[in-house]
């Protein structure tokens, strides 16, 4: 019984947790004026957020059901997901804008996603 | 709530017929996938809206909702899915041979 | 239990699968296979045929589930003559297709026409109204596949309005299969006929709109105007025993109009009476009379047969929209006839693309063999335009007939005869130019590029094969049209199909299974 | 316990709204763009959310039994993101 | 000889001459005559019993439904035309053998003239009017051929088309009149609508059977107005002309009129009409004959004024007129059928056939002129001659006869046209034959064989024999025209012979006569009025008539057809809307049955953001790729939807076959252009967007009304429900209804998948193999691709993901049975799956390393589940039958095997190949375009530098 | 023996990995199922191996857990930063910046471990690698310093990572 309580506790705890994250994840993207700062806000305050709801829904089911480990997979799934969609969205903010304050890399010529074949060079728009 | 499913199976109709009628084969396609969103949705509602209550069965749990037209619906879904590749593929065919992607054939007049 | 039903629905969806696998690469093995496959349909439907000529209702529970719970197929007559058509047709359009090579021209032929043999024919069999939408999608797929064998342009183009429009007709299809659901709680023609006799006439609308929206998807594959824009495009640029194939399609939309609206919403069902007369037969005099206006319009010859389809479906039309025994009798000789005679022409129209440019109906010259294919073309032409003494000519009397004592006869009559001349006008004028005036030009005149092969024999045999159903069906036309009474009359008397369907027991109605746990 | 439950329940439903708002911020961010880039963020957020709101669903009706999906989209989201975003940066997906 | 014999002899005697045409001209002639020659002694084998007054009659069933019997039966009438038939025939044959020259087809033509023969016999002989009507469409067949048959001369088609309309239309009211008049007797049988006149006549139907049927035998007898289609018949060979158009077609209409004259005569209406159109006809022909320069014109209008003369006999309605018609009719047969064997010899011998360039062929063609004048002079009624004969009865008619009230009309129009009948026959003997002999004849002309000639000095003697000693025609008109009324014996037989007495008659032959050669005398006067006078030229005005006729249906066919999907598919959408509408406006609409649900602020907002993807999809759909995002949302949008209202498998799918279609319209889109124009009008865009509100407001009326309302009685669904688990050893209802219950269903859906793949690859290869492979090989991007193809980082995850995913899709669909999910779920998840690496190291990479070919994965799917289904056949169990049993090994759980997972797994496959084979093949056509694959899973590898230095190092 | 192992297991992590999504995905740890797990994680990975060419990068398990769980700590930590910023600072006095973090590692499994540890933590995202792979891009939220930025990435995580990754 007790422990129910605390589980249930807990469990609102995560959901008003994860409610805040998710409204943060929202609220930065619509919030932020630059392409490559609102790419912040969603991919990680979002995975927190629906992270911590898929941890309430994890100790509910444990407390009033037989209990399951599902969630953790899916969180998992989420985590490990979530730096290569930032990535690749990062890359197309790289390669449909051109930014003046973007630095050189230091050994190499370019940056990958800048390294258009030769073939296309003079389909890229000034 | 019988509204709102209804008044989206409208909406999504009328969106998936005025993009039907348009005169280049990619916003046609998409708008017989609206259709066919529309019309899955109009057939999963023939079973009537339950919540809460999918047709997996439990011990002590009496109602259920309809599983037959979701049985349906599955079916239809992909059967549509198999007919909007196909009219994708030659639908781009067409146009990797003509360099159009209208609709409406212009050589009609003169056959 | 016999299996014998199920056969010509399984046989072609393992045989092409089996092409798919085996054969991919062989075309020669292909052939063997596919023409195995067909003569075994054949054989089939004989047998199924035979077995349904005194009567009997033959039930299949498909996963022994009792109807309407599980999916039935039933072989009653109209089914089995309908298959037995379709078999027919198919060895034949078959035979051109490999006399003629174009089953060469692209890849899978076999596969797609095995496949489509199996839409058909399941189609035909299937007692279950959205096992009706899985078979007319699985001959809708194999048709698109079919329709643009070979590619090119300009058959691309029309592929693609022919594949949309028909994916229009698809969703107007599960929009009405919804309404029936939800209005019946039921998909088993037999049990759906019961249940609908049980609205009360406070409510109509629900059934009345089902029934609508039911028939128009069955008129789109039947080309009736104004659902036919599909066909003249599709047909005339569909490879030629496509094409010729396809005859059989619009007639799979007729068949479904005859099975539903004879079984289920039969002419005197009050809950959807006056639904159709307002505009069912308007609309097929309009089928008829715009098919033979665009026979004597059209510029090319397979646009031309393309729109004499769309005339011969007008006709089967207007004789299926009386709903009486003697003219669904009469539509059912007709659908035979017209089958033949369509797929005919558009054979025959292959033929005389040999030697020339293309089909425009200009004088272009012969090559040899040209007076066969001319033949051929009259005799079918003949036919096609219901002069005498073939089984055109038969079924428009038999339809003429069936509408003298209807309310519109005149204008049936009229419109009939009317355009009965103008297609003899409009075949006349295509003939004479392509065949006869073609033989003023000089064959040193012929352009490069033009293949001057003429058809091999065995596209000919095809072709007189054809002719020969065209033949016997009028010889034998006593048969054949006291057979289409005995169709007409069991499907103007349906209880004993029905009982047939929901009275056979099942899985678990017969007590073999044990109680399971309680869920 | 039942208190706590009616506070559950509150918050879940405060939650549900929560969660619905932030879709419908996303898809705000999605109309207005401007960029490629922030539409498919969009979409990518939408997607997670929807997952959320999947889980909450399961946690309302007490059912486990949408785990399947949740699990669905936590896959099919991310295939879908990298499948645009391919397709801006190379025009072809699958090369 | 039976009936059924003579009708046939012609038919299959026709195969031969067109299958031994190689056997040389005279072989194919020989056989059609010995044919007809047959048919013509198996006709005189029953000229015994007819001449007893019988009838012979024999028939067949053939089909009883429609009452179409296969019934024959020779009586006088029959008889009479049989023999003219035959016999005319086989004069024709002879002539025809040595008419046609040697490059002609000879085979062809004789088979389409015993083809024609035959048919004409069918008439003649029919017992039954529907059989009739075979018979008759097949003559204007058969002439259709015959007239057509030098296919390179404009004029043969552009006549044989003309008669072939002409005739086929009247063909047409025929059949129309037929069935009438065969509903009102209550059968098809002439003899027994020959014994229904008075219910006939008194049926409100008979005047528009009456004027149906008339219509097509004034059409097929050339009258008023249908005269002008028989002279363009005149293209044919002259063999053609002289059996149609004397003795046979153009006599079928006459025949059915006489046939039917019991029934149908006798009444006001058939005297009007069918006497008005005789007149009317008799003088026009004659007068335009007269006119005519082509001496085969000259004969054609004369045989338009005869048979005008035959048809006002008919019309009059009297016995005496029906005689004089009959005895008209043989005559007209032998001097016409005599008078263009003449006329196709001159065109033979003098290779022209203008009257203007002929004359003095009295003295070349000394045989030929005695047969041609004697044939003309008994056509223009001159005694001892049959022609007279007849001519005299008709005016002794004539003078019997009132029309419109008048009776001096019909005397003194029948005068009229005895008097041009007599100028033109008189201008054929005069400037053909008479008058100085030429020097320009085109050829040098002489008088040709026997075999040209003979032919014709039959028909002439005859004439002759006739017009001399007529009471050897007695008998035949005495049976003949019994036949015609009805009645035997009832004749005076008196009446055929040369001299009457000074009746008014011989007056009004005599006035015609002489007139005749006034009107010859002042004959270039007249042609110069004739030629100044305005008249309509019946070709020019039927050219105009079906030219328009053809433009009006290219008007109505090409602008209704004019090849937009778009306005099809908006008259589609109409008519659905129009005809749901009226059913919705006739019927009832029942109370609402259900509780109305409330609807939380999660599906408040779930549909605010459906809408809002939808509408923005409308607004936006120019731009495509953002349209896609937004379809991905509506997709989404309708998954969460089924999530919320309990449908996690319909979900899963929804959510899946989500990702590959975006996935395929990205691939697709690569190639396509990436913005849509904007080509329509607004007002255009406000039609559309008018029949999309109707549409929409359609549907959610409908919808909304089954929503409210429960089923009339409950869905069989409560079934599944029920049996589910007991029956198909599942919880997961809509798994066991997709694999169970209803796996026919699935069983057709994974097929459709297949066969959707199996398209796409071979659509695939026909591109790659065809001209588009040189444009895919040149295509540039439309704008500069990003480098980086393959990333490291998402190689990286892919290796670790991609496993996982694997399993997901086998964990789901193991529980597909018990839980969501199933073997289509988790075919796409596979697929999905394998997509991933596919997306990470590319196309080639990716696939290099798959091991089963997709095609082969397909066709195993499909295999599998039917194999699965047909298991159920050994067993005794219907196809797809299923049975299952719990089984358990040590250290597993207990666990369920059933026959459906088997057939999941058939479904899995079919997914997976189909949809791995779809990809593949769209991925191919863009693979055709690139220049190089990369040998590396992924294009940045920093520790390929390190391998690379340790190789180097090495 | 060994190459028997390696043969049947080419990857042996992705085994234990596979074995335990298993197990995550039955809820269920029984015997019957972590068997089927571990045949399951056998089987997949050998039926995948041809896409995972490369020989496995051995690496250090013990380091790589305590790493997992600086980066837990951290993305919590940071989380709320972010959290913090988004819903206080305006969008003028926000400093966002481009971090160049030139890369000591080799591995790509060891980049790619490190570009997601970046982008999961404190308000960076790794945005793009260079053409050669030498040098990781990274976005900054608000960066007065970016040079301190790399200087505490390469410290706190690529440190790690190298001693992780042999
Ligand atoms: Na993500
Ligand atoms: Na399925």
């Amino acid at each position: 019984m007790m422990w129910e309580l605390i589980g249930i506790y807990v469990a609102i705890i995560s959901l008003i947790i994860g409610a805040i994250f998710t409204m943060v994840g929202a609220i930065g993207m619509l919030k932020l004026d630059n392409p490559m700062s609102r790419l912040h806000a969603p991919t990680k305050v979002g995975t927190v957020g629906i992270g911590a709801l898929l941890l309430a829904s994890m100790i509910h089911s444990w407390v009033t059901a037989d209990g399951s480990f599902n969630e953790l997979l899916i969180m998992a799934f989420l985590f490990v997901t979530a730096p290569i969609s930032a990535n690749f969205i990062a890359k197309v903010y790289l390669h449909t804008n051109e930014d003046k304050t973007l630095p050189k890399p230091p050994r190499d010529d370019t940056w990958s996603t800048l390294n258009v074949p030769a073939a296309d060079r003079d389909l890229i728009e000034d | 709530m019988e509204i709102l499913v209804a008044s989206a199976i409208g909406i999504l109709t009328a969106a998936g017929i005025y993009l039907v009628l348009r005169l280049r084969t990619f916003p046609v396609i998409l708008g017989i996938s609206l259709l066919t969103y529309a019309v899955n949705v109009f057939l999963f509602a023939s079973g009537r809206l339950a919540v809460g209550a999918p047709p997996i069965l439990r011990d002590g749990v009496e109602v259920y909702a309809d599983p037959l037209p979701q049985a349906l619906v599955l079916t239809a879904i992909v059967i549509s899915f198999g007919m909007t590749a196909v009219v994708v593929m030659i639908g781009l065919g067409a146009f990797l041979g003509s360099d159009t992607d209208r609709v409406d054939d212009p050589a009609e007049d003169a056959s | 239990m016999s299996h014998w039903i199920i056969l010509p629905i399984v046989l072609p969806a393992m045989l092409a699968p089996f092409i798919v696998l085996a054969a991919r690469y062989h075309i020669g093995i292909q052939r063997v296979f596919s023409v195995a496959g067909i003569l075994a349909q054949i054989a089939l439907a004989i047998g199924l045929a035979w077995q349904a000529a005194d009567g009997t209702v033959t039930l299949y529970q498909l996963g022994d589930w009792a109807a309407p719970f599980g999916i039935v197929v039933v072989a009653d007559r109209l089914s089995t003559v309908m298959i037995l058509l379709t078999s027919v047709l198919a060895l034949f359009v078959l035979l051109y297709a490999i006399g003629s090579r174009w089953d060469e021209r692209g890849r899978h032929f076999h596969a797609l026409y095995q496949f489509q043999i199996m839409g058909i024919m399941g189609a035909f069999l299937t007692g279950d109204l959205f096992n009706l939408f899985v078979f007319f999608e699985v001959l809708l797929i194999a048709s698109y596949g079919l329709m643009i064998h070979s590619g090119g342009n300009e058959r691309l183009r029309a592929g693609v309005q022919y594949v949309l429009f028909n994916l229009i007709g698809s969703t107007l299809f599960l929009f009405a299969l919804g309404s029936i659901y939800a209005e019946t709680g039921t998909l088993n023609m037999a049990d759906l006929a019961n249940r609908v006799d049980l609205i009360g006439e406070e409510a109509t609308v629900g059934i009345r709109v089902a029934s609508v929206l039911l028939i128009m998807v069955f008129a789109i594959k039947a080309a009736l105007v104004p659902l036919h824009f599909w066909l003249p495009s599709s047909y005339a640029e569909a490879p030629a025993p496509v094409a010729a194939l396809f005859a059989i399609m619009t007639k799979v939309g007729a068949y479904a109009i005859i099975r539903v609206y004879t079984m289920v919403f039969p002419p005197e069902l009050e809950a959807t009476a006056g639904l159709h007369g307002l505009w069912l037969l308007p609309a097929a005099l309009v089928s008829l009379a715009l098919g033979a206006i665009g026979v004597l319009a059209a510029k090319k010859l397979d646009r031309l047969v393309a729109f004499s389809v769309i005339s011969s479906m007008g006709m089967v039309m207007v004789s299926i929209a009386m709903f009486t025994q003697a003219s669904i009798t009469a539509a059912l000789y007709y659908i035979v006839h017209s089958t033949f005679a369509a797929a005919a022409l558009f054979l025959i129209t292959d033929l005389a693309r040999a030697g020339r440019r293309d089909l425009a109906l200009t004088p272009q010259p012969v090559i040899a063999g040209a007076t066969r294919t001319a033949g051929l073309f009259f005799i079918a032409a003949i036919a096609m335009t219901g002069l005498p003494p073939l089984s055109g000519f038969v079924g428009k009397l038999l339809i003429l007939d069936a509408g003298f004592a209807t309310d519109m006869a005149t204008w049936i009559w009229a419109v009939i005869l009317i355009s009965s001349l103008v297609s003899v006008v409009g075949f006349a004028r295509a003939g004479s130019v392509v065949f006869w005036k073609a033989q003023s030009i000089d064959p040193i005149d012929v352009e490069e590029g033009v293949d001057m092969t003429p058809p091999s024999a065995l596209a000919y045999t095809a072709v007189g094969g054809l002719v020969a159903m065209l033949v016997a069906h009028t010889v034998l036309a006593g048969h054949t049209s006291g057979y289409a009474d005995k169709i007409a009359a069991q499907l103007f008397a349906p209880d004993a199909y029905m009982s047939v369907v929901l009275d056979t027991p099942g899985k678990l109605s017969d007590g073999s299974y044990e109680d399971g746990e309680e869920y | 316990m039942s208190l706590a439950t009616d506070i559950l329940n509150w918050v879940l439903i405060a939650t549900f709204i929560v969660v619905a708002f932030s879709q419908i911020m996303a898809m705000l961010r999605l109309v207005k763009g401007p960029t490629v880039g922030d539409r498919i963020l969009a979409l990518d957020t939408m997607v997670v959310n929807a997952l959320g709101i999947i889980v909450l669903l399961g946690m309302w009706y007490g059912i486990g039994i949408y785990f399947e999906v949740t699990l669905l989209v936590a896959m099919l989201g991310f295939v879908s993101t990298v499948a645009y975003a391919k397709f801006v940066l190379r025009g072809d997906v699958i090369e | 000889m039976s009936l059924f014999l003579i009708v046939a002899l012609p038919f299959l005697g026709a195969l031969l001459p067109g299958l031994m045409n190689s056997a040389g001209r005279a072989a194919c002639a020989g056989v059609t005559f010995v044919v007809t020659l047959a048919a013509f002694v198996g006709l005189m084998t029953n000229l015994p019993a007819v001449a007893a007054g019988e009838v012979v009659s024999v028939g067949v069933d053939w089909i009883p439904i429609v009452g179409l019997n296969f019934n024959l039966m020779l009586d006088g009438l029959g008889f009479f035309f049989a023999t003219l038939i035959l016999g005319i025939g086989l004069l024709i044959i002879t002539y025809a053998r040595h008419y046609l020259a040697r490059e002609d087809h000879m085979g062809e033509f004789f088979t389409y003239l015993l083809l024609f023969q035959g048919a004409m016999v069918g008439i003649v002989l029919s017992d039954n009017i529907l059989l009739l009507l075979i018979f008759w469409e097949l003559t204007s067949l058969s002439s259709f051929l015959l007239i057509g048959y030098w296919k390179h001369l404009p004029e043969g088609r552009q006549g044989a088309r003309m008669a072939l309309t002409v005739t086929g239309m009247g063909g047409l009211a025929l059949i129309g009149g037929m069935l009438i008049l065969g509903n009102i007797a209550g059968s098809y049988d002439l003899s027994v609508i020959l014994q229904s006149k008075d219910v006939i006549q008194d049926s409100p139907l008979y005047l528009p059977a009456l004027i149906l049927i008339l219509l097509g035998c004034f059409t097929k007898s050339a009258q008023f107005p249908f005269h002008f289609w028989l002279p363009h018949a005149m293209a044919a060979p002259t063999p053609v002309s002289a059996y149609l158009h004397s003795a046979t077609m153009v006599k079928a209409g006459i025949f059915l009129m006489a046939r039917l004259w019991p029934v149908l005569s006798g009444t006001p209406e058939w005297f009007v009409i069918v006497t008005t159109a005789g007149l009317i006809t008799m003088c026009l022909g004659a007068v335009i004959a007269l006119f005519k320069h082509d001496l085969k014109a000259l004969l054609a209008f004369s045989t338009v004024s005869h048979l005008g003369l035959i048809t006002m006999l008919l019309g009059t309605g009297t016995k005496f007129g029906a005689w004089a018609a009959v005895f008209h009719i043989f005559n007209h047969a032998t001097f016409k059928a005599a008078l263009f064997m003449s006329a196709g010899i001159v065109d033979h011998e003098a290779k022209t056939r203008d009257i203007r360039l002929l004359g003095g062929l009295r003295v070349l063609m000394p045989i030929t002129f005695v047969i041609a004048t004697l044939a003309a002079l008994s056509m223009a009624g001159i005694p001892f001659l049959n022609g007279f004969l007849s001519k005299e009865m008709m005016l002794e008619e004539a003078n019997h006869t009132t029309l419109f009230g008048m009776p001096w009309l019909v005397p003194v129009l029948a005068t009229f046209g005895s008097l041009f009948s007599a100028a033109y026959c008189f201008r054929l003997i005069g400037h053909t034959f008479l008058g100085p002999v030429r020097e320009s004849y085109p050829a040098k002309p002489h008088d040709p064989g026997f075999g040209l000639w003979g032919p014709p000095a039959i028909l002439v003697v005859l004439v002759v024999a006739v017009g001399v000693a007529p009471f050897l025609a007695t008998p035949m008109v005495q049976l003949v025209a019994s036949a015609v009324v009805g009645e035997a014996g009832a004749f005076d037989d008196k009446y055929i012979k040369i001299w009457h007495g000074l009746v008014p008659a011989l007056y009004m032959s005599i006035i015609a006569v002489v007139g005749g050669l006034v009107v010859l005398a002042m004959f270039k006067p007249l042609l110069r009025a004739w030629d100044a006078a305005p008249r309509p030229e019946a070709k020019t005005i039927f050219e105009a008539l079906i030219s328009g006729v053809v433009a009006l249906a290219q008007g109505i066919s090409h602008t209704l057809h004019n090849g937009a999907f778009s306005r099809y598919a908006a008259i589609a959408m109409i008519t659905f809307i129009a005809v749901g509408y009226h059913a919705w406006q006739t019927g009832t609409v029942g109370e609402a049955s259900r509780v109305i649900q409330e609807a939380g602020p999660v599906a408040i907002a779930g549909w605010l953001l459906l809408v809002a993807a939808t509408i923005g999809l409308v607004l936006m759909h120019r731009r495509r790729l953002l349209a896609l995002v937004l379809i991905g949302i509506v997709g989404l949008m309708v998954s969460v939807g089924f999530v919320y209202f309990s449908a996690p498998d319909l979900a899963m799918t929804q959510f899946t076959v989500e990702v590959v279609t975006i996935i395929l319209l990205l691939l697709a889109l690569n190639f396509l252009p990436k913005q849509t124009p904007v080509e329509s009008s607004l007002s255009r865009r406000l039609r559309d967007g008018g029949v999309a509100i109707l549409g929409g407001v359609a549907t959610l009326i409908l919808s909304y009304h089954y929503l409210i309302r429960d089923a009339v009685t409950g869905p069989i669904s409560e079934f599944h429900l029920a049996n589910s688990y007991k029956g198909g050893g599942g919880t997961n209802v809509v798994n066991v209804i997709l694999v169970d219950f209803r796996g026919f269903d699935t069983f057709g859906e994974i097929i459709v998948l297949g066969i959707a793949a199996l398209l796409i690859y071979a659509l695939t290869e026909t591109l790659l193999n065809g001209p588009v492979r040189a444009r895919l090989l040149n295509r540039r991007p439309d704008q500069a691709r990003a480098g980086d193809v393959h990333p490291m980082m998402m190689v990286v995850l892919t290796r670790v993901i991609m496993p996982v995913v694997l399993m997901v899709g086998f964990y789901i669909f193991l529980r597909g049975h018990n839980e969501p999910g199933g073997g289509f779920i988790a075919g796409l998840i596979v697929s999905i799956a394998v997509v991933m690496q596919y997306m990470a190291s590319g196309f080639n990479w990716a696939s290099d390393r798959v091991r089963f070919p997709y095609h082969g994965v397909i066709g195993a799917g499909v295999l599998v589940a039917g194999l699965t289904g047909i298991g159920s056949w050994f067993v005794g169990k219907p196809f797809l039958t299923s049975d299952f049993t719990y089984v358990r090994i040590p250290p597993f759980q207990e666990f369920e095997l059933a026959t459906a997972a088997l057939f999941d797994v058939g479904v899995f496959l079919a997914v997976v190949g189909a949809v791995m084979l779809s990809l593949e093949s769209f991925s191919r056509l863009a693979r055709r375009a690139h220049d190089k694959d990369s040998d590396h899973p992924m294009d940045i590898d920093p520790s390929r530098e390190d391998d690379a230095q340790a190789v180097k190092g090495a | 023996m060994k190459s028997a192992v390696r043969w049947l297991m080419p990857h042996p992590f992705l085994t234990l990995i596979l074995a335990v999504v298993w197990t995550l995905l039955q809820n269920d740890i029984s015997a019957g199922m972590v068997v089927f797990g571990l045949i399951l994680g056998i089987l997949i990975p050998w039926g995948t191996a041809a896409w995972w060419p490369d020989q496995p990068q051995d690496f250090r398990l013990g380091k790589m857990v305590s790493y997992a769980t600086i980066v837990l700590w951290d993305i919590l930590v940071a989380n709320v930063q972010v959290a913090w910023i988004v819903l206080t600072r305006s969008n003028e006095s926000l400093r966002p910046a481009w971090v160049v973090i030139p890369l000591d590692l080799r591995e790509p499994e060891a980049i790619t471990i490190l570009a997601g540890t970046i982008t999961l933590t404190p308000g960076t995202v790794s945005a793009d690698l260079s053409s050669e792979g030498h040098s990781l891009l990274v976005h900054a939220l608000d960066c007065p310093d970016p040079d301190a930025v790399r200087d505490e990435i390469k410290d706190r995580y690529e440190r790690r990572l190298k001693e992780i990754f042999l």
